[in-house]
């Protein structure tokens, strides 16, 4: 029972022409380059790829902006039906949530300050001291790449400031997904460089609470299939993060 | 119309009053002496309930409450029955020497403001300050405070008054006025109850002296009896120092 | 650093749309602060041993419950104990749960204000025969006010700022807007000074007020 | 709503272990708190116009900054202007930072303390020879403390939970743990609700102890 | 000693003190008697500068100072030489009737505790207050607040001891004993002005009257003189409402 029917509770009794159905679905509009505000309009990876997908089906989206944790508070209580803010597929998740299919794979790495030349590789970064975000879940998985605990790892709140510590070399490196690492340094010019190649890829999909909205979870992995194939989401990617994150490589 | 029977009042160890009686009809003037420290302002307290006695009870213009098992409307009428003159003015802070007066004859009387302005400048005037309605207590005197404290109570024209040393910072000047005030309700049927130690006032104004000491009521009297021939040797030594003294 | 100002000030002007939205939350708070305050004040003087219990354990309850958690589980929480609340918008359910919280604090500084007011002022209103009602609304709380307007001005302010946890709930406000601006351009120094920049305006405005407020309740104590 | 009560207790003594890093923010903030918050009370009575203006600028801006700006420009701002401020550790940036700000607030409260004081105690105190330092020592600020501990224990409960703002700086303490736990399990609910049972832990052993300070300032003022 | 010249005080546009003039050499004891509102108090609180006068000088012990050129270290050089009972006591409230009279010898004298506490409980013990010594001032009763300043002036022996109305909440057993200490003192070279209203006080301690009105002081003399026969109209009147009321 997703939200759409709701609206029919406008009418005058007589007949349900034009009913547009809805998905409420939340984003952070803090995530660049998956869903951020441009001028009043929130865009992003994510967000065009569940707009589209929604066209497609029939359905309007109507979005809210919330903290990541709000986003999850708001979908556990059916204030919302799905996310889409770069919500990775992960066992323990999956305890929780139903996924749609993926619409995209983030590979996971490393940067570091462009004048360090002493990191090359993941090897070189043993002892030393990595940044990452909270619930993004790239420390989880650095965590579980780093088996013996060599690499020290710092975990901030937002990424600003995960982003900043790199920036300012207090620590070695920041640990993000390729490609909104990439739409950040090329956005923000910043001094930062990779680390060789991600060391683990997430499938990033629409998440629905256990038992809710099957109908709508179906239609939306059709969807997304659809967008797969007909290169949709390959266009979207290259448009936000100049390069195709549409598949595992 | 007072009348106090077997009243005890301890603060914690201290037992300030041992066991108080005595009576005041309708119209007179008693006052109260006695060393410092001997449990007058307590007693003036109990009566109308900002100190709990212990035990006792007080009737005051026909109403008669048993201290241990006071009810709350008791104390809001025993209250409304008497005023205070407290011994360090206790002056509204935040309101002017005017809206002193006014304030209690609109809140407990309900009068309404223009009337109460007008009896509230008329008492400020019989204590002479007039001039001073619109200042606020900090910038008065002494004596200035003093007698706003003491129109404040006149104002409210309740049966009983109860001054705490109301003369204790005027000059001789006011003592007479407030004298003739005093004297002037004292003709309708107020009846006041002061505890001082100017002699000469308490000898002019009272019909009846107690003399506190030690918790007790050691002697009471006509001003004249008890000044001039006091009973007990506690109460000669204290009349002696107070002759010496002049 | 490459510091934009002109984005800066190009900011202000987006930011701005939402000082209403924050002010409308902080108000409304703000009175809900006061009178449940006042409220617990009360109850915590009472001799009343179960009114006095309660307030102290709703005050170190919500002293104690981060903001966060607290509008996580009005808004999130409540409804799946009671679905009734599912009704509650995102607004109200910040509303109510600044003002429970601030109120607890507010209590604390309500208690202190009272106490500043000298004793002989209730004896004063007591033996001219006011009830304590009358006394407390026409002497001790104008007089306690003059002791308890800065710190209540602290919370005022504190709560236009803390405004911004109401996005964990889906509202945006003005901090919220400006940190999804700068996600588009990455410029967080910028939007951050900007948000800085209307809250100072802001407090400088009510500050002035309070002043204003606070010259007129010295005006007794001034000689 | 599936609510697992087990493991939110299971994420208490993991919380727990961040106990240590949030009071040691709290109390070294706190202690530059009441020293710069003294230091603007005074500055804003001081006869000397300069001080008073720079006093009242000081505590318009930072009752205006919301501290994770403010925190972020400490340590990260700052940094990119004056080079050698990057050898500055993140809790020294969120001590010095939570300090500051707060000071702003705690200095309107130190001001009504003292407005509090019956003018007649300073002239005691001048009148038989005492310093106005000596008479603020022995005579104004002792009476003052009393007024003023209600609001500054508000202060410091804030603070306890406001330290959680060092997450910007990458300091993990008891929040911060809690949420990377329910970032794994996305158990919000749970982790939540441990983390307010900590801090309502700490906050009813600090209402504790601040009552029995209370008391014994009380003591004078005893009937 | 002591001398005022020319001083001024104003409350903005109230002319409080208009012109003061008067000498007091060491030892004397000097009375300042006036209708309530006269400025006395004022005139008091210009001499250790808890108001700063407008105009004139003001010389204590050898140290004059220019009331409009006065460095800090003057006021404090001055307060120094003084000690001052207040016309409200303004003991301090978070002390106990002890500490209230130790803290000045311990702060401003460097006392050892020791030592400060044994002058302490002499002077508490001279105005009958030794049993009270523990004791905090909201549980003391006017008279003994009182007391407990009057202690707390003597205790630092100065050169002056301003007394604002020191008696008027004393009981007469407790006037006379304070007049003893006081009259005790003035042998020692304390030099003493007391604001009273007390006139068989001020007749029995004083070597000087001076009579305040309307902001000057309108005639001084020895007390047999002032009160026996004064000279102006003003005084007059004033002091014929005094033995009126006698
Ligand atoms: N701080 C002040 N601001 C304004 N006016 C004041 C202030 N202090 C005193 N006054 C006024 O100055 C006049 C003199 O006051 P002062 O206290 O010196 O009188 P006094 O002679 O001591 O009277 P009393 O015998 O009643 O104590 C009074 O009219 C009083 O209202
Ligand atoms: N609230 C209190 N707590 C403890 N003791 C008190 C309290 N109030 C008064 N006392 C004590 O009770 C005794 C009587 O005090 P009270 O004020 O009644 O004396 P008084 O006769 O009015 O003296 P005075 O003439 O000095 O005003 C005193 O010894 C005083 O110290
Ligand atoms: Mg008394
Ligand atoms: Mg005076």
């Amino acid at each position: 029972a997703c939200g759409g029917n709701e609206e029919g509770t406008t009418n005058e009794g007589s007949n349900q022409t034009e009913e547009k159905k809805v998905i409420r679905a939340g984003a952070t509009g803090v995530s660049y380059p998956n869903s951020y505000k441009e001028n009043d309009k929130l865009i992003g990876f994510d967000v065009e790829v569940l707009e589209i997908a929604a066209a497609n089906l029939g359905y309007e989206v109507q979005w809210v902006n919330s903290d990541f944790s709000g986003l999850l508070g708001q979908l556990e209580t059916g204030k919302i039906d799905t996310i889409a803010n770069a919500v990775a597929v992960t066992e323990e998740r999956k305890g929780k949530y139903d996924f749609a299919d993926p619409y995209s794979y983030l590979g996971i790495t490393i940067v570091t300050h462009e004048e360090n030349d002493q990191i090359n590789s993941l090897e070189d970064l043993k002892g030393k001291t990595v940044s990452g975000v909270l619930g993004s879940n790239n420390v989880k998985n650095l965590e579980a790449y780093d088996k013996n605990g060599e690499i020290g790892i710092r975990t901030y709140e937002t990424r600003d400031g995960a982003m900043n510590d790199a920036i300012n070399k207090r620590v070695d490196g920041y640990v993000n997904s390729k490609p909104a690492l990439l739409a950040e340094i090329n956005k923000g010019n910043l001094p930062l460089k990779f680390v060789g190649d991600p060391f683990v890829y997430e499938a990033v999909a629409f998440p629905f609470v256990k038992g809710t909205n099957e109908e709508l979870r179906e239609a939306l992995s059709a969807e997304v299939q659809k967008l797969h194939e007909d290169g949709t989401i390959t266009e979207l990617s290259i448009k936000y993060f100049g390069e195709d994150v549409s598949k595992k490589d | 119309m007072i009348k106090v029977n077997q009243l005890k009042k301890s603060f914690n160890d201290l037992e300030v009053l041992k066991d108080i009686n005595f009576e005041v009809k309708r119209g007179e003037v008693l006052s109260i002496i006695g060393p410092s420290g001997s449990g007058k302002s307590t007693l003036l307290r109990c009566l109308n309930f900002l100190e709990t006695p212990n035990a006792g009870t007080i009737t005051i213009d026909g109403l008669t409450v048993d201290v241990e098992n006071v009810k709350k409307q008791d104390i809001q009428q025993l209250r409304k029955k008497s005023a205070m003159v407290f011994q360090n003015y206790n002056l509204f802070k935040n309101k002017t020497a005017l809206q002193n007066v006014t304030e209690l004859l609109i809140v407990t009387k309900k009068m309404p403001k223009a009337e109460a302005e007008k009896i509230g400048m008329e008492y400020l005037a019989q204590v002479g300050l007039a001039d001073k309605a619109n200042k606020y207590p900090v910038t008065l005197s002494g004596g200035q405070q003093q007698r706003v404290s003491i129109a404040r109570a006149l104002a409210l024209n309740p049966s009983v008054i109860l001054f705490d040393e109301p003369t204790s910072s005027l000059d001789p000047e006011l003592v007479s006025e407030v004298l003739q005030v005093i004297k002037q309700i004292s003709t309708k049927d107020t009846t006041m109850i002061i505890v001082t130690h100017e002699m000469d006032f308490a000898r002019e104004v009272s019909d009846n002296v107690i003399f506190m000491a030690d918790g007790y009521i050691v002697e009471e009297g006509h001003p004249s009896q008890l000044f001039g021939n006091p009973q007990q040797a506690r109460t000669k030594s204290f009349i002696q120092q107070l002759n010496e003294k002049h | 650093m490459n510091f934009d100002i002109g984005y800066m000030f190009s900011l202000i002007p987006e930011i701005m749309e939402y000082i209403p939205i924050t002010l409308f939350m902080a108000i409304l708070a703000m009175i809900l602060t006061i009178i449940i305050g006042l409220l617990l004040t009360f109850m915590r003087s009472s001799k009343l041993k179960v009114l006095n219990y309660i307030a102290t354990v709703y005050i170190s309850f919500f002293r104690a419950i981060p903001m966060l958690v607290q509008l996580f589980l009005i808004y999130y929480g409540l409804p799946q104990l009671f679905p009734v609340f599912t009704k509650m918008d995102a607004v109200t359910a910040a509303v109510i749960g600044f003002g429970f919280k601030q109120a607890a604090f507010a209590s604390e500084i309500f208690r202190a204000a009272f106490l500043s007011v000298d004793k002989g002022q209730m004896e004063a209103c007591l033996a001219g025969g006011m009830t304590k009602v009358q006394a407390y609304q026409r002497v001790i709380i104008p007089q306690a006010f003059r002791n308890a307007l800065p710190a209540t001005g602290n919370t005022f302010i504190s709560l236009i700022k803390e405004t911004s946890l109401a996005f964990t709930l889906g509202v945006v406000e003005l901090f919220a807007e400006a940190k999804m601006q700068a996600s588009n351009t990455l410029r967080f120094f910028e939007a951050y000074l900007a948000v800085a920049l209307v809250y100072w305006a802001i407090v400088v405005i009510y500050s002035f007020l309070q002043s204003k407020l606070e010259r007129l309740l010295e005006k007794p104590y001034r000689t």
